[in-house]
C-alpha cells in the first residue's frame, strides 16, 4: 500500500517537508515576499539577503502547507543560493517542465543541471495539477522578492 | 464572375444536421415539429445531450476545492471551457472568459461592477432603440441607481442604428460606455460594429456588444471587432441553460470590483477584510455552473465542427427565402429591411393579432414566437404591439419555410 | 426499553440506492471510487440524469415567451418545479420559490435586494462564526457598500452557536437580520433554529437560514422553523449545478426591489421608468435554468422517494460510526462534539497536513476534502489551517467509513 | 386545415373579437382600472357605471390583444351588466372553472346559468395555459374597478 505513492511523496519530500533546513527568518535582508494559494490555504514568506554582485547570499522562509509546499520552499532556497535573479528565472522555468506546467522543457543549461536533478523528486505532482501549485508557491513569492515587489504574490 | 475563384461551399447537408437532433423528430398535435424558434432558445444537438450525461455518469465531483482525482478531473473539464470559449471568440486570454448564468446576468454585471465600480456619476450610457430589454433595464437601474445618464441611439425605418445620431449622442465626450447589440432579436440587423467602435473610441467610450443573437449566426473575433465588453448566452448556441459569458479585455476586468461574494471569489477571509481572488475567479462566487460548462464546450465543438462559414451560407439563403415568401403573403408585413442581416424575420399580418396567428400555426406543428419580443420600445418605435418571429438555426430547412408561408396564407383567410 | 414502541424503521437498502448513482462504478486509480464527499457536490442518480436528456430529446424551448407547443410544455414544467420545491420545504405559497444560481446566489440577493432596499444604514446583521464565505462575504459587502454593521456570533469550543452571546448581539434591538446557517458545512452541526428564530424575531429581526447543508439531511419545513428566508443550493442536493432557491415569505419578497434587470422581470418598460412583473418573476431576469429545474425536480421526487426519515436514520448511523472509527485512529482529532449533527466529519491528522492526507487517501480511491472548507474564520478560531473534511451521502456505506479509517491508519505511519 | 381549431376560435370569438359591441370609453363612470398582460403585451381598461342598488349599469372597455382577449372582454361586457359585485366574483369563479384554471366548477347558481352558457365558447384556451390569460384579463380589470383600485391589475 501507498508503494506507488513513493513517486509523489519521495524520501527526499518527506525528509525536507518534516526537517527543512531553511525554515526560519534571516535577521537581515535585502528583499521579502509572501504567497498565497487561496484555493487551499497555503502561505509562505520568504526573505533573500544578497550578495555585493547581486547574487543571492542567503534565503529563508517561513510557511505553512503541506509537505510538498514545505519541501518546495525548503529545496528553493538551498537552489537558488548563489544565483543571479536571472539565473533564477531559468532555474524555475526549467523547474516548470519538470512540473508538466509552464513552457515545455528546453535543454537545461549546464549550470542547471544539478539543481533541476535536486528538484526532480517534486517532479511527481505532475499528475496533480493543484498540488502543482503547492510546488511553485515559494518560487513565485521569490520572484516576487526580487521584483521588490510588496504585494502578496499570487497562485498561478 | 469568375466561379473557379469563388471558394468551394462548404460541404453542409441540412438532413445530416437534423439528424443530430432527436427532438426535431417529435410530432407536436399529431404533426411534425416545425422549430422556428431557435432565437428565443436553440434546441441541443447529441453532443451536448451526451456531454451531460457522460459528465454525471463518469466524471463529477465540485470543482477548484477538492484534491482528488474526480475533482481535478472535473476542474480540468470547467477551466477547459474556458479555452474553448477563448477559441471560439478569439479572447487573448483564456482568464479574459467569465462565466455567468446568461447574457443577462452577464450585462448586468458589467452594469454593477464596471458601471458603479469604475464609472463616475454624471457619465452617459449609450444604448439602442433596438435592445433587447437585457440591454435595457440594468442601465436605466444604474442610471437611477448611480445617476448614470442613458441616451438612446435611434432606429430607422429600415431598422438599422442612425449612425449621424450615434456620433452626435457621443460629442461631449461624456459618453463613458456604449452598450449595443450585434444583431437585434427582433430586426435580424447587424450593426456596423467596426464603426461604432471607431466611433466609441474617438469618443473615449468603451464598448459592450450583447452578442446573444450575433454568435449564433456568424464568427465573432472580439480583438477584430475591437470591442471591450462581449456577452452571450449558451442555450441559443445549442447549448445548455444555465450559463453564458461575459468576455472581457484583461485590463478592464483587473479594474472592476467583485459584484457577488462568497466562495471561490476570494483570497482571504478575516472579519475586517476580505481580498480578492484573480480574474475570472473574482466575479465567480459559489459553486459554478459545471455539468453546463462541459456541455458548453460540446456545444461550441458541434458549432465548430459544422463551421460558421457553412452555417452563415445556409442562414442567410433561408432568410432570403424566407423573406421572397414572405413577401407573397398577403397582408404580411415585415419589420425592417436592413440588408445586413441574419436569420431572424418579424412580421405582423393585416386583422389577425400576433397571438392568434401563433396559436393557429401551431396547430399544424409550426413553432413561432409572438409577443414584443422582450423589446417594447422596439414595438413602440415601429407602431406595433405585438409581431410573429420565426428564426431560424443550423437545423431549419427550407421546406421548413415553406410550411410557414403556406399556413400563413390559410390564417389569413382564416381571419378575413 | 420496549421494542414494540419504536417505529418501523423505514426500509433502507444502501445497495439499491447505490445502483441508481451510474459513477459509483467507476474506478479510481484503478481502485474502486469511495466518494466522501458530497458535502461539496452530490453525484446524481439516474433520475436526474435522465430528465435532462428527456427534455432535451422531447420537450424543450424557452419559456413564458412562445405560445406554441414546445413552450407551454416547458414553461409548464418550469413552472411545476416551483411547486416541487414548495412542497419540499412546505413553503406556504409557490410564488414564494425564486430561483437563482446556487445558495451564493441566493444570499446575494438578499444582501442586495433586501440589505440595501430596505434595511437602513446603520441597523446590523447577525452571522455567525461558522459560516461559509457565501454566507459572509456578501455580508461585509453590504456592510462597505450600505452602512451595515456586522456582528459575529461566537463558536464554542464543542462547535455550537454561543447562544448567550446571539442573545446579547441583539439586545439593543439594532438588528435587521439574522443570516445563520442551518448545519455547518466543516463541523456538521445543526444550529438550535427553533431558539434563533424565538430571539431573534423577539428583537425585531428577521432571520435567513442558509440551508445548503441542512436540506440534504433532513426534512426542512419553513413554516415550523419559521424563518424568514431559506436558501438552498441543487447540486448539494443530487441535483443539477446552475440552480438554487431562495424562498422567502411574501410579504418580504414584495416589499424587495428586483435585483438584476432583464428580460422576463419586467411588467413594462419605457424609456423613462420600468415597473416590474410580480413575485417572483421580478427576481429572475432572462432566460432562466430551464433543463436545470426539470432536473432539480427529478432530484427533489428522488429524494422524497427515499424519504427523509430513512435518510436521517441512515446519515445518522454513518456519523456515529464514522466518529467511533475515527476515535481509534492515533492522532486524529475532530473538530466539533456537537450531538445534534448531520453527515459531516472534519479532522486533522498529528504531523501530517490535510492535503498530503487528502492525496493519499486519493490513492486508493477515496475522494475527502482538504482546505479551509471556504470557513477561514472557523478554521482560525479552532486554530488550524486546513482540515480533511469526510461528508456522507445516502449512497455511502459503513464499509465506506471502514476503508477510511483504514487507510488514515496507514497514511499515519507513512508521515510517522 | 383548421377544422380542428375552431373549438378554439369559434364563430363567436372571431365574431366579438372582429367587431366587438362594447369596445368604448364611458364618458360617465362610476370605476375603472387597467390590466396588463406582460408577457404578451396584452392590455385592456374597464370602465364601470353603477345602477343606484350597486350593480353593474354598463360596462365598456378598450383594449389591444388577440382575438380571445377582445371577445372575451366583449362578452364580459355583456355578461356582468346587471349583477352585483358579489354576482361577478361568482360567475368569474365560474368563468374560470370552465378554463379549467382556478378552482374547480361548483354547482353553477340557476341565475348564472345562461352566462355561463354564453361564455362556454372560450373554454377551448383550457389547452393553451399561456392563453388563459388573455380570456382571463378583461375579468381582473373589472374586479380591481369594483375593488376602486386605482393600480393596475396583474396577470394571474
Ligand atoms: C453551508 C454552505 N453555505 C453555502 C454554500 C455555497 O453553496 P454554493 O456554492 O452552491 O452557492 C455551501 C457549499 O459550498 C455550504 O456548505
Ligand atoms: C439580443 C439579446 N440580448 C439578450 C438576450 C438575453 O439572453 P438571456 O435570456 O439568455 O439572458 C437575448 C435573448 O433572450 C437576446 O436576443
Amino acid at each position: 500500500m501507498f508503494d506507488d505513492v513513493r513517486d509523489l511523496y519521495q524520501e527526499v519530500i518527506l525528509d525536507h517537508g518534516q526537517r527543512p533546513r531553511h525554515a526560519r527568518r534571516l535577521a537581515c535582508y535585502d528583499a521579502t515576499a509572501a504567497g498565497d494559494n487561496p484555493m487551499c490555504g497555503d502561505r509562505v514568506r520568504v526573505w533573500l539577503r544578497y550578495a555585493p554582485d547581486g547574487s543571492v547570499a542567503e534565503a529563508a522562509f517561513e510557511g505553512r502547507g503541506c509537505a510538498i509546499s514545505i519541501a518546495s520552499a525548503d529545496l528553493m532556497a538551498e537552489t537558488i543560493r548563489g544565483r543571479t535573479q536571472a539565473e533564477i528565472r531559468r532555474l524555475f522555468a526549467g523547474f516548470r517542465a519538470t512540473l508538466g506546467s509552464g513552457d515545455p522543457a528546453p535543454q537545461p543549461e549546464p549550470a542547471d543541471r544539478d539543481a533541476l536533478e535536486r528538484l526532480l523528486p517534486l517532479g511527481g505532482v505532475r499528475e496533480y495539477p493543484s498540488r502543482v501549485k503547492c510546488a511553485t508557491l515559494a518560487w513565485h513569492a521569490v520572484l516576487a522578492a526580487l521584483e521588490g515587489d510588496a504585494e502578496e504574490t499570487s497562485h498561478e | 464572375m469568375n466561379v473557379a475563384l469563388r471558394p468551394a461551399a462548404p460541404a453542409f447537408d441540412v438532413e445530416r444536421v437534423r439528424a443530430e437532433f432527436p427532438i426535431l423528430g417529435q410530432l407536436v398535435r399529431g404533426k411534425k415539429l416545425v422549430f422556428l424558434d431557435s432565437a428565443a432558445s436553440a434546441q441541443k444537438p447529441r453532443a451536448v445531450i451526451d456531454a451531460f450525461r457522460d459528465a454525471m455518469e463518469t466524471q463529477y465531483a465540485n470543482v477548484h476545492r477538492g484534491l482528488h482525482w474526480m475533482s481535478e478531473r472535473t476542474t480540468d473539464a470547467y477551466e477547459g471551457t474556458r479555452d474553448v470559449v477563448a477559441g471560439l471568440i478569439n479572447a487573448r486570454d483564456r482568464t479574459e472568459i467569465v462565466f455567468v448564468r446568461n447574457s443577462t446576468e452577464g450585462i448586468n454585471l458589467v452594469a454593477n461592477s464596471y458601471g458603479r465600480g469604475v464609472m463616475q456619476p454624471g457619465a452617459a450610457v449609450v444604448i439602442s432603440e433596438m435592445e433587447h430589454h437585457s440591454n435595457l433595464v440594468p442601465w436605466q437601474m444604474l442610471r437611477d441607481a448611480h445617476g448614470i445618464e442613458l441616451r438612446i441611439v435611434p432606429v430607422t425605418d429600415t431598422g438599422e442604428l442612425d449612425m449621424a445620431a450615434f456620433e452626435a449622442l457621443l460629442a461631449d465626450g461624456r459618453v463613458g460606455l456604449v452598450a449595443i447589440t450585434h444583431m437585434s432579436n427582433v430586426l435580424g440587423t447587424y450593426t456596423p460594429a467596426q464603426r461604432i467602435m471607431a466611433l466609441a473610441h474617438a469618443h473615449g467610450a468603451k464598448v459592450l456588444l450583447d452578442g446573444s443573437q450575433a454568435v449564433v449566426h456568424r464568427r465573432v473575433d472580439v480583438q477584430a471587432l475591437g470591442c471591450d465588453f462581449y456577452v452571450f448566452t449558451g442555450h441559443k448556441l445549442y447549448g445548455p441553460t444555465g450559463i453564458g459569458v461575459l468576455w472581457a479585455k484583461s485590463e478592464l476586468l483587473d479594474r472592476m470590483p467583485p459584484w457577488m461574494g462568497g466562495g471561490d471569489m476570494i483570497s482571504s477571509v478575516t472579519w475586517e477584510r476580505s481580498t480578492w481572488a484573480n480574474v475570472p475567479h473574482k466575479f465567480e462566487a459559489g459553486t459554478p455552473a459545471i455539468l453546463e460548462s462541459v456541455a458548453l464546450a460540446a456545444a461550441i465543438r458541434f458549432v465548430q465542427g459544422i463551421g460558421y462559414d457553412a452555417i452563415a451560407a445556409h442562414e442567410a439563403s433561408l432568410t432570403a427565402h424566407a423573406l421572397d415568401r414572405l413577401a407573397h403573403v398577403e397582408g404580411v408585413r415585415v419589420l425592417g429591411t436592413a440588408p445586413d442581416r441574419g436569420g431572424v424575420v418579424s412580421f405582423t399580418l393585416a386583422n389577425a393579432h400576433a397571438h392568434d396567428v401563433a396559436t393557429l400555426l401551431d396547430r399544424e406543428g409550426i413553432a413561432v414566437r409572438a409577443g414584443n419580443h422582450c423589446a417594447e420600445p422596439l414595438m413602440r418605435r415601429f407602431g406595433v404591439d405585438s409581431t410573429a418571429r420565426a428564426s431560424f438555426g443550423v437545423y431549419t430547412t427550407h421546406a421548413e419555410i415553406d410550411a410557414l408561408a403556406d399556413t400563413l396564407d390559410r390564417v389569413r383567410s382564416f381571419f378575413a
